[in-house]
């Protein structure tokens, strides 16, 4: 296994390799400049070529690119010139935040969804998989920000429940309940869509696995049914249900731009957009190069859990 | 006169260099096996699962590159550029008769397909060539607009045969064409199968697990063993007098009407690792007669008998 | 297609998506004949009137425009961008996901590594790039909208691709002569289309919300001109004064994507061949049991009994007689064989003794089973799950699919164990080598924590009776255990099977359809043909002197070892489908000794003893 | 059965319809703590380095945290003391001395005086300054015309500048003029920051990235100490979430109300401030090429473009109609007696017939999403575009995200577009007419003319008006400039904007600068 998580882990170096390129393309394609973003409405073509000069832009593309990869490989990602600040603190920073929310939406929609998929799959056309089935096609067919919007102007502004935007309270919070309460909102707008599509899936899963003949063995052998469900099937179906998590998890990351600009959470999402639109090139490479290892870890990790889950992959 | 010649056939599946240290050797799926069949001749081929005959037969007819040795039909030898060329001279029947035609195309277009790439003909003489195809195995022609899920485990094998034969091959290699088949069903095709060769004179590779239907279609018979030759000999001959241990637990192991039950007389059921293949005589380890020198050497294919070759140490006698 | 309308429309909330996205379609064409206010003409000082005003349905937005004009001039271009965007994306991702998964190896490696590259790439940042490095506009929103999806196609199509690639059709196509490109076009799309038009139709929904996310982050389209997403974006700065500006377009998504989504589901289920068989639905824990009759009068006549047992498929309004009135029984210590071919309802028969047929579709339709004289058909489930596995247990014929993949073998021992005894781990390990050791699994210790993948066929099939013997059963029930085998290892498992026979004192029900493996084994047989016993007896008795014609010939087709080269007897025809049974008698069709007689009313198993034929015409006195 | 579930789903989104529109205006519950004034920002800032920034959300900060050495006195755009004391200026205009304030010390105990001042511009002007590195200091041209700074002892500075300069001191008035504690950026380099020094009323605390900067009262503060214990600027890009923070109490105050939201504050529980400001809303039209290069087809622009409905429709009263080029809030350079164009559909038609211009011209119009001082561009520039259509045009908008609008708009409309939206805030009359409106400020000659006016007389009014002393004679300039520059109508003067802010019923003592600087320093909070 050791082994196996290794040779994965290096195989995401190309992978990552190839990010880089990609931003790096990209960013040369956008029209606009970072000196244009920091002058403002001052900035006319002498001064944006000046600050341009200043900061190292007017170097062959090439070489920008080799002079970057050379310093991210030190451990230094350069300085944000939007933010004016290092690009790792700032996006560790960020990062934090949207991990506790990408996080918590990627818990919420895995075990709603999957539960979901599995009691709707347990009773299929009964009742609950109706409610279920028709609540989860309600849930993917609403654009999430409009969700946000709905749920804010309810549970914050009209019911006060809960607070509006934010991760923290701004005075006396910073505990846990605290983040709580600031979390419930954007994490369950972020988690709909996802939990919509898990659960689908999870039950689709499980109808399959269900007229596997291994379940018929387990019945046959007197498993009682809710093991039959829970155990066997559930774990067989995970084999399916896992790889497209890992797929979701890119998904609930980027679905916290949206939700991160409606409920003003202070992740990395918005900051990596915020990145583009003021190219800053350093910030939004920096950051792309880490959301992505993160999702690359994660899909490692999925792979890995795979192959504990599934003793058949070779590893 | 030879319609078909191996010499020194062998396949070797590469496993893929690890991160670590050097590369393993890979499994010989198919070892080093040189044999001929005349024209017109059946050969059967046997053996169990893992034995490697589904790989000999996917390399017979260019499914799957060699790793040595070649093969040569009708006296010229074939290389692997032209596909085509393949199809013209050898023609393969599958197993799942259902699997192996397109479930989104109809009959007709199944039938076209070879007389379209192989021949070129025209409308016409495609539409001629299939009705005589047809009526030669028994299908009526209104099955040709038909899609393969429409039809019995028998009527698809009798379509892949038909297949077959429209690209008139020289050979026809028959991979475990009846094992999907129930008994009733399976007698037909194998008697369609005969009826056949002898109208267009036709020379079978017929591989199957069951000994008892290799051996009431066979002119000769090879057996084969976790990927070597371990017997080949005339039909009649080879189950009611084999040579080879091996042999002779197979011929022992079929159920028959008749004989008491009793689990044939041998050590061990597995098979050797194939990624750590014992020296000597794969079938030692299972084989009671199995002396040190099985444990050591390989034993070559050697005459034992009229026209019956087994590769063994100590074959049995007579 | 008007098959696949009628599946459509049977599903109702398909029916209702594709109602609702048809009317909405309809509209949208005709919009531009409709009396409606230019969506573009501004008239500020009328801005944010209240749905239902004078000559504004829906009200007016910001800048006094009539919503439901802007509406559905909007709907309009959200829907062509949607579907545009899905049909591009579709195109080229299948196309990739189809090469890749065709040629494999390095290609296959090279492009499925630049999908990963674009997948990890956090999507609405590559299409925010895209529009930012293009401009903004709806046709560039549809490219950036297209390209991020274009991977979920490539990976979606590839996985597909893969599985056909390796199967038999396309060697054989090979072998035909085609080349790649034909192979490519001519073999493997008509196979993965019904898949890509799955795959677009759940995803012309996701692809409208991610471009009106798009627009709502202002990269849409372009003003006057509005799709539904920047119709939202433009509403939002008045979402708490004037809600209805944001909730008309809102609702409006939500209404398009539902729809769609419904059809979307409503079209893969259509497309599914597996839904046409029922084969998507999950068996209950119990066969469904629906007793048309009266229940058989008890009648004990060994351990297990089956009384006319019927059991039946229900695929959509065909009925399938899988079982048509078995009586069968088997006693302490004896082997009894049940013999078919595929068909004759052999293995549904094994089944429907403890509930194991999947319902849906399988009901059972009439008679008992009795287990020591108590009914198990109508039992309540816990009382039958008791006895599954601690009474009557099965071994199931290919040991690869009936064992879990997943647990490891000793888990599954032990398991079998704990659902019918309280037994402390230790000990139910301990009896798990035991059952091991009993089937004669070399090395038992050490395979304790094999998976199945990990042992060879017939070991396998040793762990699936040792799981059968896991709980000392008085029935055994076989159903084909030897037929996925090689014949030396079938050899050694029917011999496992009898020394257990006898040494346990166990009754065994065996399924085959292979005549020496009955003759070897079973004390007793029946012969079955179309879902009914058409003989029964002991074993060397029929065998010897088969009294139905169709017994005569089975057994005449089977080639025997040591004969040499010949023709084989065989037996025209095939044997009917239980849908759509002849009257009278079942084989009558294929035998040549049928009369007419033969094709009229009932006939009955009849005989003497144990001996009994279902013919008038019997090759020989029973 | 499935269509009830539907109509269910429509009744769920009728009753939050209605909870958002019935149940809004109860009085914000006390989430915020007394003396702690949260303000709603527009974004997150940049920088808190004075010297680095360019946009008045960040100024809205530092100004509290830092001072120049003059100010604009309170309500007006006029200068006053502030870190200087007093000051004296040569008769040539071109040596300011400046008398400093005795016993200011930084919030980090660094002592206030004349090299701290010499400190802070050479840091900006010099780039062999060992801590010019700390910038870039994209406003530092607001200075470029130090020629020198000299400290003449303890608490005198002089600046020598390369020749006459009249909106030196309303350029040290604005932020960048802001004085920073030299101490700290020695300390900190590059991340001075996020580590701000200054000598204000407030004491910088803490940045919690894209969550809060907290500042607090200065108790060591020369002048009178902070009404507020604290004040938090929490940034919240999403105007819609601003308001709702505002609605559900989580925010005391908010700038920058959206002009469609402003009808949910007009209950008891909010108080919405209002300010008139140098701002100016405008249209650059091409005048090198296409039908602008027509004056006549210029000013029918400016009459078919109905502002009154702009300015109390589109922006619901959050600006008031534009004259010329140089905003009322320069009350002593603004020429009252200027009236703007009327709305005159038909005046316009002639004028277009007049210049031979054919129904259904196609004009390329700029627009952009968002930016400093656009207010709403795109409902703006839609409501436009609805205008010149109806007088025979055929506009195609283009939409751009603000710094890639700025990248295609200030390098010169030639060849691309015949009309862009654009708004300045500037804090002189000088500013926006030389930078923008001059010959020599064409985008080739490094200038902000992206419409390619040329008017020889505009261009020697305003150099003089630039290099003259004396206030009423560079009023007299600037007038007779507006005259001309209303008539040649280069731009369609649009719209001046009210900037406004909102406030709960709990902050006292509130109002809102002409400079669009947000004075926190006398405002109570409950």
């Amino acid at each position: 296994m050791g082994g196996y998580i290794l040779k994965r882990l290096l195989s995401a170096i190309p992978v990552l390799l190839g990010i880089t390129i990609i931003v790096f393309a990209i960013m040369a394609m956008i029209p606009g400049d970072p000196a244009t973003a920091i002058l403002g409405s001052y900035a006319t073509p002498d001064n944006v070529e000046k600050l341009n000069r200043d900061l190292g832009l007017d170097k062959p593309l090439l070489q920008r690119y080799f002079i970057w990869l050379g310093n991210m490989l030190q451990g230094d990602f350069g300085r944000s010139f939007s933010l004016n600040r290092p690009v790792l603190d700032e996006v560790v920073e960020r990062f934090n935040a949207t991990l506790v929310l990408a996080g918590t939406g990627f818990v919420l929609c895995s075990v709603l969804g999957i539960l979901a998929g599995v009691v709707s799959a347990a009773r299929q056309y009964g009742v609950a998989d109706k409610i279920i089935t028709f609540t989860v096609l309600i849930g993917i067919s609403i654009p999430s920000f409009f969700l946000g919007m709905m749920i804010i102007l309810l549970f914050a502004v009209n019911l006060r429940w809960l607070p509006v935007s934010g991760m923290y309270a701004i005075y006396g919070g910073g505990d846990l309940p605290d983040l709580l309460k600031h979390l419930v909102m954007p994490a369950t707008a972020l988690a709909v869509v996802a939990t919509g599509v898990i659960a689908r899936l999870s039950r689709s899963a499980m109808l399959e696995v269900l007229r596997q003949d291994f379940i018929r063995t387990a019945r046959a052998k007197g498993v009682p049914e809710r093991r039959v469900i829970m155990g066997h099937a559930l774990r067989a179906a995970m084999v399916s249900i896992l790889p497209v998590l890992g797929i979701q998890a890119g998904f609930v990351l980027s679905g916290a731009v949206y939700i991160e600009m409606v409920f003003q959470w202070p992740g990395v999402g918005r900051m990596l957009v915020d990145a583009i639109l003021k190219r800053d090139i350093l910030l939004l490479q920096g950051g792309v190069v880490l959301v992505a290892a993160c999702y690359v870890l994660f899909n490692i990790a999925v792979d890995v859990a795979q192959a504990l889950l599934d003793p058949r992959i070779k590893t | 006169m030879q319609a078909l010649k191996v010499t020194d056939l062998s396949k070797t599946f590469d496993l893929g260099k690890p991160l670590f240290g050097t590369a393993r050797p890979g499994v010989r799926a198919v070892r080093p096996m040189s044999f001929s069949v005349a024209r017109g001749e059946t050969l059967g081929i046997v053996g169990e699962s893992g034995c490697g005959k589904s790989t000999l037969a996917r390399m017979l007819v260019g499914l799957m590159a060699p790793s040595t040795g070649h093969i040569e039909i009708a006296g010229k030898a074939l290389d692997n550029a032209d596909p085509a060329a393949f199809g013209r001279l050898i023609q393969y029947v599958f197993q799942d008769p259902i699997s192996s035609l397109n479930p989104r195309k109809t009959v007709r277009q199944i039938m076209e397909t070879p007389l379209k790439r192989l021949y070129g003909m025209n409308q016409a003489e495609r539409n001629k060539r299939i009705a005589e195809i047809f009526d030669s195995v028994n299908l009526r022609e209104e099955f040709l607009g038909r899609y393969p899920h429409e039809f019995s485990g028998g009527q698809a094998q009798r379509i892949g045969i038909a297949r077959a034969l429209a690209a008139a091959p020289e050979i026809m290699v028959l991979d475990e064409p009846v094992s999907a088949l129930d008994v009733s069903v399976q007698a037909q095709v194998l008697n369609l199968l005969a009826d056949l060769r002898r109208d267009f004179g036709l020379t079978y590779l017929f591989i199957s697990h069951d000994l008892a239907v290799v051996e009431a279609v066979s002119d000769r018979v090879m057996v084969l063993y976790f990927g070597t030759v371990v017997e080949i000999g005339r039909a009649e001959q080879i189950f009611n007098a084999p040579k080879h241990p091996y042999t002779r637990l197979l011929a022992d192991s079929a159920p028959v009407v008749g004989r008491p039950l009793a689990a044939p007389e041998q050590v061990d059921s597995e098979l050797p690792d194939p990624l750590n293949p014992p020296p000597g005589c794969a079938f030692a380890r299972r084989c009671s007669r199995a002396t040190a020198i099985c444990r050591d050497q390989e034993p070559p294919l050697t005459e034992k008998g009229k026209d019956q070759f087994a590769a063994c140490h100590h074959p049995i006698a007579d | 297609m008007g098959h696949f309308l009628k599946l459509l429309f049977r599903n109702r909330l398909a029916a209702l998506g594709a109602t609702v996205l048809s009317a909405l379609l309809i509209v949208v064409l005709i919009t531009p004949l409709l009396p409606l206010p230019d969506p573009n003409a501004t008239a500020t000082a009328e801005r944010f009137a209240r749905p239902f005003t004078e000559g504004h349905i829906l009200g007016t937005d910001h800048l006094g425009r009539d919503l439901l004009s802007r509406l559905l001039h909007g709907t309009r271009l959200s829907l062509a961008v949607g579907i545009a965007a899905a049909l591009i994306a579709a195109i080229i991702g299948s196309t990739i996901g189809l090469v890749a998964g065709y040629f494999g190896g390095r290609i296959d490696n090279v492009i499925m590594r630049g999908i990963d590259m674009l997948m990890a790439f956090p999507y609405i940042l590559l299409a925010l790039a895209i529009v930012a490095a293009l401009g903004p506009g709806l046709m560039n929103a549809l490219i950036a909208v297209a390209a991020v999806n274009i991977p979920f196609f490539a990976r979606n199509i590839r996985g597909i691709t893969v599985g056909l690639a390796g199967r038999e059709f396309i060697d054989a196509a090979r072998l035909s002569g085609l080349g790649h490109t034909r192979i490519l076009v001519g073999e493997l799309l008509p196979n993965v289309l019904p898949t890509i038009v799955i795959a677009m139709s759940t995803t012309v929904g996701w692809m409208i919300l991610e471009t009106a996310g798009l627009s709502f982050l202002g990269l849409g389209s372009q003003p006057p001109v509005a799709d539904l997403g920047s119709m939202l974006g433009e509403a939002r700065a008045a979402l708490i004064t004037a809600p209805h500006t944001s909730v008309v377009p809102g609702v409006m998504i939500f209404l398009i994507v539902m729809s769609i989504n419904l059809l979307g589901d409503g079209v893969r289920d259509a497309l599914d061949p597996r839904l046409k068989s029922g084969a998507l639905s999950r068996p209950r824990a119990v066969t469904l049991v629906d007793r048309k009759g009266p229940v058989p009068a008890a009648e004990q006549r060994g351990l297990l009994d089956l009384d006319a047992l019927e059991t039946q498929f229900h695929v959509g309004k065909r009925v399938y007689r899988a079982v048509g009135g078995v009586s069968l029984y088997v006693k302490s210590g004896e082997c009894v064989g049940v013999i078919g071919e595929s068909g004759s309802g052999k293995s549904v028969t094994a089944l429907s003794v403890m509930g194991l047929v999947p319902s849906p579709p399988g009901v059972i339709t009439g008679g008992a089973v009795r287990y020591e004289g108590e009914d198990l058909l109508g039992a309540r489930y816990e009382t039958l799950r008791r006895r599954r596995g601690e009474n009557v247990a099965y071994i199931f014929q290919d040991p690869l699919a009936t064992l879990h993949p997943l647990y490891k073998i000793g888990d599954q021992l032990i398991e079998a164990i704990r659902v019918h005894h309280d037994t402390p781990p230790k000990e139910a390990r301990a009896k798990a080598l035991d059952l091991l050791r009993a089937v004669r699994i070399p090395n038992a210790e050490s395979r304790l924590d094999n998976y199945p993948h990990e042992m060879s066929g017939g070991m396998r099939q040793r762990v699936g009776i040792a799981m059968a013997m896991a709980n000392d059963p008085d029935v055994i029930i076989a159903d084909e255990p030897t037929t996925a085998l090689d014949v030396t290892v079938q050899a050694q498992i029917l011999a496992l099977l009898d020394d257990l026979r006898r040494e346990r004192g166990l009754a065994i029900i065996f399924i085959t359809h292979d005549f020496g493996v009955v003759a070897q084994l079973c004390d007793r047989v029946a012969v079955m043909y179309a879902g009914r016993i058409v003989e029964e007896g002991p074993t060397m008795q029929v065998l010897d002197a088969p009294a139905h014609p169709y017994t005569k010939r089975l057994i005449a087709c089977v080639p025997e070892l040591g004969s040499g080269k010949r023709k084989l007897a065989s037996i025209p025809g095939l044997p009917p489908v239980v849908d759509n049974l002849p009257e009278g008698c079942a084989f009558a069709p294929r035998c040549d000794k049928a009369r007419d007689d033969c094709r009229r009313g009932a006939i009955l198993l009849a005989g003497r003893g144990l001996r009994a034929v279902r013919c008038i015409h019997p090759e020989e006195a029973v | 059965m499935k269509s009830l579930d539907l109509t269910r789903r429509a009744l769920i989104f009728a009753a939050i319809t209605s909870l958002s529109l019935g149940g809004g205006d109860r009085p914000a519950a006390a989430q915020t703590p007394p003396g702690v004034l949260i303000v709603g920002q527009i974004a997150e800032p940049k920088s808190l380095d004075p010297a680095a920034v360019t946009a008045v959300n960040d100024f809205r900060i530092l100004v509290n945290v830092y001072e120049g050495l003059v100010r604009y006195e309170p309500g007006t755009l006029e200068v006053a003391p502030a870190l200087a004391t007093d000051w004296a200026i040569s008769e040539e205009g071109t040596e300011y001395t400046f008398t400093l304030r005795e016993g200011v010390t930084f919030h980090d105990g660094t002592p206030f005086n004349a090299e701290t001042v010499k400190f802070n511009f050479d840091r900006m002007l010099n780039e062999d300054h060992p801590y010019h590195d700390t910038g870039p200091f994209p406003l530092a041209f607001f200075f470029s015309a130090i020629a020198k700074t000299e400290v003449l002892d303890e608490l005198t500075v002089k600046f020598t500048l390369n020749a006459p300069y009249a909106p030196f001191l309303s350029n040290l008035a604005y932020p960048t003029g802001l004085m920073v504690s030299p101490a700290a950026v020695e300390q900190h380099g590059a991340d001075f920051g996020r580590n701000p020094a200054g000598t204000g009323p407030f004491t910088f605390v803490e940045w919690r990235s894209n969550e809060a900067v907290v500042i607090e009262k200065n108790p060591d503060y020369w002048g009178d100490p902070a009404g507020t214990e604290a004040v938090v600027f929490r940034p919240i890009t999403d105007a819609n979430t601003r308001v709702a923070e505002m609605l559900a109490g989580g925010i005391d105050m908010m700038v920058e109300v959206p002009p469609t939201a402003l009808s949910r504050f007009q209950g008891d529980a909010f108080k919405v401030v209002e300010q008139a400001g140098p701002h100016l809303w405008f249209l650059i039209l091409n005048a090198k090429e296409g039908p602008f290069a027509d004056k006549r087809v210029r000013q029918a622009a400016n009459y078919a473009i109905n502002k009154r409905a702009l300015v109390d429709d589109v922006l619901e009263g959050t600006a008031e109609i534009a004259a010329g080029p140089t905003p009322p809030a320069f009350a002593w350079a603004h020429n009252e007696t200027l009236a703007p164009y009327p709305y005159d559909p038909e005046r316009a038609r002639a004028l277009l017939d007049e210049a031979g211009i054919e129904e259904g011209t196609e004009l390329t119009f700029y627009v952009t999403e968002g930016g400093s001082g656009m207010l709403d561009p795109i409902p703006m520039g839609t409501a436009i575009q609805a205008d010149l259509n109806a007088v025979g045009f055929d506009v195609k908008i283009e939409t751009y995200e603000w710094n890639t609008f700025l990248g295609e708009v200030n390098p010169g409309l030639e060849g691309k577009a015949d009309m862009a939206e654009m708004a300045w805030m500037t804090n002189d009359p000088d500013t926006l007419p030389y930078l923008a409106l001059r010959t020599e400020a064409w985008p080739s000659e490094g200038g902000f003319n992206s419409g390619y006016y040329s008017n020889e007389e505009v261009d020697r009014l305003l150099e003089e008006a630039r290099v003259a002393t004396d206030q009423e004679e560079r009023a007299r300039l600037y007038k007779r400039m507006q005259e001309i520059v209303q008539e040649d109508a280069p731009w369609v003067f649009v719209a001046n904007w009210k900037q406004n802010a909102v406030t709960s019923d709990r902050v006292e003592n509130f109002s809102l600068e002409p400079s669009f600087l947000l004075q926190l320093e006398g405002v109570v909070k409950n």
